[in-house]
């Protein structure tokens, strides 16, 4: 080996500062590379996707699909596949479920997955004490015994979303011995999972880095390497994309995804996503009457909106369903008629020079164009004799006035539901006895109460129909319009997009 | 300062930092915006909600709530972060370092920036040029940070990119590191290449917290040279034959000095304030990024943590403030 | 011939900012080498005026508006910039006035009292150590050593005052304008500072021009007297003239007027109305007379 | 959270103005001050002048360039923003809100503390004691998360944004009042009137604060520009003002997200945020050296 004096090495150490300098970054971030860098809307705070607040932020499901797998995959057309259990149901009285356990498959640490793993995970997240913010949910089924790779567990109370669920938050299967050894704290430092990429590196607030798994159970993954950039800042995201930093970005500003699909070597895709922009509609005055909600509906123009807006970013819905969801009923229309929200008004004596007055509370930049889009609704509101004053609110004082039944009389919310189920959607939204509901009347209770154990899966579905059609022709919410999800991605890459809107690394692939 | 002097200081600081603590801990307990509210799930009934509060201790009165805080606090215990659920004082000692490192950039540069500025400026008396430097320090002093970092974000990041945009170091170095603070430990190893890139990652948000920063140490600085520059001593100087720049590095800067480093030091606070904003749009993985997320969160714990945190370094700052300026004035030094 | 270290010859200077009020009529004085001479007068007599002329730091607001200021036969007011400053500091050095604020309180006394020394004649090291020390036994100050370490807080005025001596004479110069070097000193270290002033003076051989409003110090110190009175001559000779027979009726009153340190206790009228008319008629008849 | 500096003007003068005329002679405050009663002028009468209402929007009109650029439609000078509204009639409107904040704001600041400061100052003892502590307290908050902190706690809006404000900043008159104050008390005139027999508060009122008065005025004005700053930094944290009403701020916020679309949604609001927050600057430091004769020179 060569010895280096020390003035030798401080000069070699010089001359790769400056050209670290100067070129450091271009010769890393290159997309030909096997690494694949994307610019990520939201910070990643815990690598437990079960537990804790984060695990319910549809934001960062795609970095825990990555490293976990669900109990049940999900497609981009949301549709169920098999994940770490190849097949599912219930007995036929419902008082049973069973699951069968891929084999074969093994945790990033080369440990084989085992049924225990998959029973461990879900007494865990049935257990309050852990914090799954759903527990629950998971708590409906318990008494699990397991025979080969077969685990048939007890049905305590019969949800029928729970197989769903498996496929949706918090429905990740976690390595139970590892776990145990490491604890809560050894396994946020390196967390394992049998998904098609493993933890390499990760700062907070900064970056998470990850491998491809080579023995994923779905095949090798497309890169080598996939970093995840945490870049919070929509208008930083557009410059990391456009600077060639980083290879795919997500959410950002629709002039600037029309701009940038444009452009040389980029490209965009703009799926429609399960969120949906919606007004809570609170049961007080000025509310109680009908003429005022329904007016209030029929004065927006979502198409409009949209358009004008969003620039077409976004389908106008008129029901708490998304068209790719299980009970969307396309007949359920309420339609932007100004003249009718007129007459509706002054029915009940109101006018443009004596309006109702109420105040309507929005987010500002939790979701693009939110507040634009709520000043344009009172700008038409204002048209027909409705004078809304606006609030803005952060989702934490949402959460706080929705729970305690003190949201304004309208009020802005984005109600994600990525299994499409009209009981996360319909059912937790206007369900009184829900801590997320606004409205809450008896005649929406006794609508939905029966729907909830509904073992008939046809007669559940036609069931909410009718609810999500009552609650239109009664205006008790105002549903706006279904998100799309701008992508922006170097054009050498393909993007798959999907609908429940994570951007999982395994739907982008080298073109 | 004397011995008794530092000891009182430090005496009153627990005093302030006691105060801190508790105006933040009444502050944060009547913000609307429950962390419960968060986390509860959509069927959760009221005795679950009363379950999860009780798990977080804020179903205790206030007062139990502040004393049990305290108490934890002279543990080194500051909590659970609820919202990263790791221990607050774990999460700060990860994050402090990095902006530890941007501010203190920021301020060298402040520093050399501002100082050259005013140096030149006194140099430039009564030139045409004294004039447009002044009006376009006047312009920067109106300039805040964040609107530096955005601008900065569209020149630098991508009309002309040659900067990274984001984070604190390229993910595709695979230099482990054993300290949080990865400028002074790549410089420690000799580690050039890594040197380089946690310095380009450095200089957008450097600028823009440290522009401001120079603009107004450049003001004030200019003003006292321009003050110190009439004294006779400098005059005596003068007739003595020294050169203009050599009056105003040797005679005038070390007098004038003073009511700046004052300024800095509060300035300085002000910055990491700034860290805040600028850290976000950076995505730089700093303690006021994360200060975002907390408040956004309403996560309690971390919110006191960050706020205690960031109180102490004010405090440890202006203390340092004073006793560099003692160091720079004989007068005080052997008076 | 050698021509006079320092000749003025009908030099007029005005106020710029006062529209255009004179602050020197038609002043001309020489000075030999290893001459003293007294500048004495008012405030605004001018005396500073000239002082600051010599040194090159005419403030912006103060025009020369005609005549020549020479030293060793080459026009100062012409001289290029450069030239000026290598000059200053070596061949013409000030003593200010007071040693309060004449100090930078931020550097050592050895740093101030040798960057004559440094600058001007290239010495370093251990050879400029020992001229410091050298020239603080000069000026009578015991424990050079202590006294180089220290800064300017730490010392008495009357020690500033004679480290500024001791600084002003340290390269050498050709000639030191003191201007009113005792004002600020209390009256016994005053007496000292100028014991030591004219013993440096002769030791060195320097020409000094010594600017003060106090006859009495002029009478003491030095060889020869200028007399202004708003900016013009009244009256210029060597001391023992002057003071012994006065020509104008100002000197007169002065010298009756003003305290003196060889007849304590005596005289201390002050200067009769009359006088001031009868200058102000002749500086009247002056500009009358440089009217066309 | 703005970088404005204010070093306590150490110098002492017992001298009260009497005339506008110092004022007029420093340059500084003619155009600052010319430029702020222009705003406030076209503030105050803004309905007559805006060429629109700031409020109506025409989704038909929406992004229009302004005036000499291709597509510019006629009255709509400085363009549209993406709802359609007029940005010259929002920026006119604005600086309703702009200087209502940033009077109101700095009035309150400079009103706690000046009175705080002066009490210290002049009375020492306990009091100075706890309103220094308290400052120290104060000063340990870093601004920004404060301020964040605080119009989350009172929800976003006009009277959120002004009491957060004054809230945290009445400390930077706190400081340089009581050191002024403290200045002031050891001058001759105090001693005079204590012999006359004048009660302390009476020299408080009548000797001291008319001395003070020209260090908290520049003070107000720099405080003002700080005022228009913050409310600036709220918008863009998306808190501050919440109705559809037109502030500078949030027209910055809003006209980022389409810089590269409709720059003029960004560029206007921020070029007269910037006029605004420099012609109080210049004022402050122009009335600072104009009402304080011996940093004359």
């Amino acid at each position: 080996m060569v010895e280096l004096n020390r003035r030798q090495a401080l000069g070699l150490g010089a001359a790769a500062f400056i050209s670290g300098l100067l070129s450091g970054r271009l010769a890393v971030s290159a997309a030909e590379s096997s690494t694949l860098t994307i610019a990520f809307n939201a910070n990643l705070p815990s690598f437990d996707g079960t537990t804790g607040p984060s695990a319910v932020n549809p934001a960062i499901q795609a970095i825990y699909r990555s490293i976990f797998d669900q109990y049940i995959g999900q497609k981009p057309d949301l549709s169920f596949e098999p994940g770490l259990l190849t097949a599912w149901g219930w007995n036929d009285d419902k008082t049973k479920v069973w699951m069968d356990v891929r084999s074969g498959v093994t945790w990033h640490d080369g440990t084989p997955l085992t049924p225990e793993d998959v029973v461990w995970s879900l007494e865990r997240a049935g257990d309050p004490a852990t914090g799954n913010p759903v527990a629950n949910v998971w708590a409906s089924i318990g008494n699990f015994t397991i025979d080969g790779q077969r685990i048939t567990g007890d049905v305590k109370s019969f949800d029928p979303t729970i197989f769903k669920w498996m496929a949706f938050l918090t429905g990740y299967v976690l390595p139970k011995a590892y776990y145990t050894k490491v604890g809560a704290a050894g396994f946020e430092a390196k967390p394992i999972g049998t998904g098609p990429y493993m933890f390499d590196a990760y700062e907070g607030n900064s970056f998470l880095r990850l491998k491809a798994n080579p023995n994923y159970f779905g095949g090798k993954p497309a890169f080598d390497t996939v970093v995840f950039k945490f870049v919070t800042d929509p208008t930083s995201r557009v410059a990391e994309i456009e600077s060639g930093s980083s290879d795919v970005t997500l959410e950002v500003p629709y002039e600037e995804y029309d701009r940038l699909r444009k452009k040389e070597g980029l490209a965009g895709v703009s799926p429609p996503i399960s969120d949906i922009g919606m007004l809570f509609i609170t049961n007080v005055e000025p509310m109680l009457d009908k003429n005022v909600r329904l007016a209030a509906h029929h004065a927006i123009d979502k198409a409009g909106i949209v358009k004008k807006l969003l620039r077409g970013y976004g389908v106008p819905i008129d029901t708490l369903e998304a068209p790719e969801y299980e009970a969307y009923d396309a007949s359920i229309k309420v339609g932007y008629d100004p003249k009718k929200a007129v007459e509706l008004l002054s029915a009940s004596g109101y006018s443009t020079e004596k309006p109702v007055k109420f105040t309507i509370q929005t987010t500002r930049g939790l979701k693009p164009k939110d507040y634009e889009m709520i000043q344009a609704i009172v700008g038409m509101w204002r048209k027909v004799g409705i004078e809304a004053e606006i609030e803005v609110y952060d989702i934490a004082k949402h959460f706080e006035l929705r729970m305690s039944h003190k949201l304004a009389p309208a009020a802005f919310y984005n109600w994600g539901d990525a299994i499409g189920d009209p009981t996360t959607s319909t059912g937790f939204a206007m369900f009184s006895k829900s801590p997320h509901s606004a409205w809450k009347s008896d005649d929406v209770d006794a609508l939905i109460g029966p729907l909830w154990a509904e073992p008939d899966e046809a007669k559940r579905i036609a069931g909410w129909k009718a609810v999500d059609k009552y609650i239109a022709e009664q205006g008790y919410v105002i549903p706006l319009l279904q998100y799309v999800q701008p992508i922006l991605y170097k054009s050498t890459l393909k993007v798959t997009p999907n609908t429940s809107s994570a951007l999982q690394p395994t739907l982008i692939s080298k073109s | 300062m004397t011995l008794t002097s530092v000891f009182n200081r430090l005496a009153m600081a627990v005093l302030t930092l006691l105060g801190v603590g508790l105006v933040v801990f009444v502050l944060l307990r009547v913000v609307p915006g429950d962390p419960v509210a968060m986390m509860i799930s959509p069927s959760a009934t009221p005795a679950d909600i009363a379950a999860l509060r009780a798990h977080y201790g804020l179903d205790l009165p206030l007062a139990e709530q502040f004393f049990l805080w305290l108490r934890d606090l002279l543990h080194l215990d500051f909590g659970t972060s609820i919202s990263l659920r790791r221990g607050v004082l774990q999460l700060i000692g990860e994050r402090l370092p990095a902006t530890l490192e941007l501010t203190f950039a920021a301020l060298v540069f402040g520093i050399l920036a501002g100082g050259i500025v005013a140096v030149a400026g006194v140099l430039l008396r009564r030139t045409p040029l004294e004039a447009v430097m002044d009006f376009v320090n006047g312009l920067f002093l109106a300039v805040p940070d964040f609107v530096w970092a955005l601008a900065l974000v569209l020149l630098v990041g991508v009309l002309w990119p040659i900067f990274p945009l984001s984070g604190r170091l390229d993910p595709a170095l695979s230099t482990d590191f054993y300290t949080p603070f990865y400028l002074l430990e790549s410089l420690a190893r000799f580690n050039w290449t890594d040197v380089g890139d946690v310095l380009a990652h450095l200089v957008m948000p450097t600028l823009a917290l440290g522009l401001p920063l120079a603009a107004v140490i450049a003001r004030t600085l200019k003003e006292a040279l321009g003050e110190a520059m009439v004294q006779d001593y400098v005059l005596l100087a003068r007739l003595k034959g020294m050169s203009e720049t050599r009056l105003v590095l040797q005679e005038a800067l070390r007098n004038a000095v003073g009511p700046t480093l004052t300024l800095t030091g509060v300035q300085f606070t002000f910055m990491i304030g700034g860290t805040v904003i600028v850290e976000r749009i950076f995505a730089y993985p700093g303690i006021g990024n994360m200060a975002i997320d907390a408040v956004i969160n309403r996560d309690l714990p971390l919110i006191q943590g960050i706020v205690l945190v960031f109180g102490a370094l004010f405090i440890v700052i202006n203390i340092a403030v004073d006793l560099i300026a003692d160091r720079l004035n004989p007068r005080q030094l052997h008076g | 011939m050698t021509p006079p270290l320092v000749s003025i010859e009908a030099l007029s200077a005005s106020s710029v900012r006062e529209g255009g009020t004179p602050v020197l009529r038609d002043v001309s004085l020489t000075l030999e080498r290893g001459e003293v001479r007294g500048l004495v007068g008012e405030s605004g007599a001018g005396k500073s005026t000239i002082a600051k002329a010599l040194l090159g730091i005419l403030p912006e607001t103060i025009r020369i508006t005609g005549g020549w200021l020479r030293f060793e036969g080459r026009d100062l007011l012409t001289m290029p910039s450069g030239e000026l400053r290598a000059m200053r500091g070596r061949d013409i050095t000030l003593i200010p006035q007071d040693p309060q604020t004449a100090l930078n309180p931020a550097r050592t006394i050895e740093a101030q009292l040798t960057d004559g020394l440094r600058m001007k004649l290239g010495l370093r090291g251990t050879a400029l150590h020992a001229r410091a020390i050298e020239l603080l036994e000069e000026v009578q100050i015991r424990e050079p050593d202590r006294v180089l370490r220290s800064y300017p807080h730490q010392l008495s005025g009357g020690m500033r005052q004679r480290i500024l001596i001791a600084a002003a004479f340290a390269p050498g110069p050709k000639l030191v304008v003191a201007d009113e070097p005792t004002t600020a000193l209390d009256v016994t270290v005053q007496k000292e500072i100028l014991r030591l002033m004219r013993r440096m003076q002769e030791r060195h051989g320097t020409a000094v021009i010594f600017v003060t409003h106090d006859l009495g110090v002029v009478a003491k110190v030095c060889d020869s007297v200028t007399l202004l009175y708003a900016g013009k001559v009244i009256e210029a000779g060597t001391t023992a003239d002057v003071i012994e027979r006065p020509q104008h009726a100002y000197t007169k009153a002065l010298i009756a007027a003003g305290p003196r340190y060889d007849r304590p206790g005596q005289g201390l009228e002050p200067v009769p109305e009359a006088i001031f008319r009868q200058l102000r008629a002749e500086l009247a008849g002056t500009a009358a007379k440089g009217a066309p | 959270m703005a970088d404005v500096a204010v070093s306590a003007p150490v110098t002492v003068v017992n001298r009260r103005f009497r005339s506008l005329r110092p004022l007029l002679r420093e340059p500084r405050v003619v155009w600052a001050g010319g430029f702020l009663i222009a705003l406030a002028l076209v503030a105050i009468f803004a309905p007559w002048i805006a060429p629109k209402d700031p409020l109506e929007q025409d989704l038909m009109m929406a992004s229009l360039p302004p005036i000499g650029f291709e597509g510019y439609e006629p009255g709509y000078y400085l363009g549209t923003d993406d709802l359609g509204r007029d940005v010259l009639s929002r920026i006119i409107f604005g600086a309703r809100i702009a200087l209502t904040v940033s009077l109101v704001a700095a009035s309150l600041a400079g009103l706690i503390g000046s009175l705080l400061g002066l009490a210290s100052g002049w009375y020492r003892g306990w009091t100075d004691r706890i309103v220094s502590r308290l400052v120290d307290i104060w000063m340990s908050f870093p601004p920004v998360l404060l301020s964040v902190l605080l119009v989350a706690v009172m929800g976003a809006g006009l009277h959120s944004v002004i009491i957060a404000i004054a809230i945290i900043d009445w400390t930077r008159f706190s400081r340089v009042v009581r050191a002024e104050t403290l200045a002031q008390s050891s001058l001759d005139y105090v001693t005079a009137a204590e012999a006359i027999g004048f009660s302390r508060r009476h020299i408080l009122w009548r000797e001291i604060l008319p001395n003070v008065a020209p260090v908290i005025i520049a003070l107000l004005s720099l405080e003002m520009g700080i005022a228009v700053i913050v409310e600036a930094i709220l918008s863009f944290v998306g808190l501050s003002i919440s109705s559809d009403a037109p502030t500078w701020g949030g027209m910055v916020a809003q006209g980022r997200q389409v810089l590269h679309e409709s720059w003029w949604v960004l560029v206007f609001p921020l070029v007269t945020l910037f006029a605004t927050v420099l012609a109080f600057n210049l004022l402050g430091n122009g009335l600072r050296n104009a009402l304080d004769p011996v940093m004359r020179r």
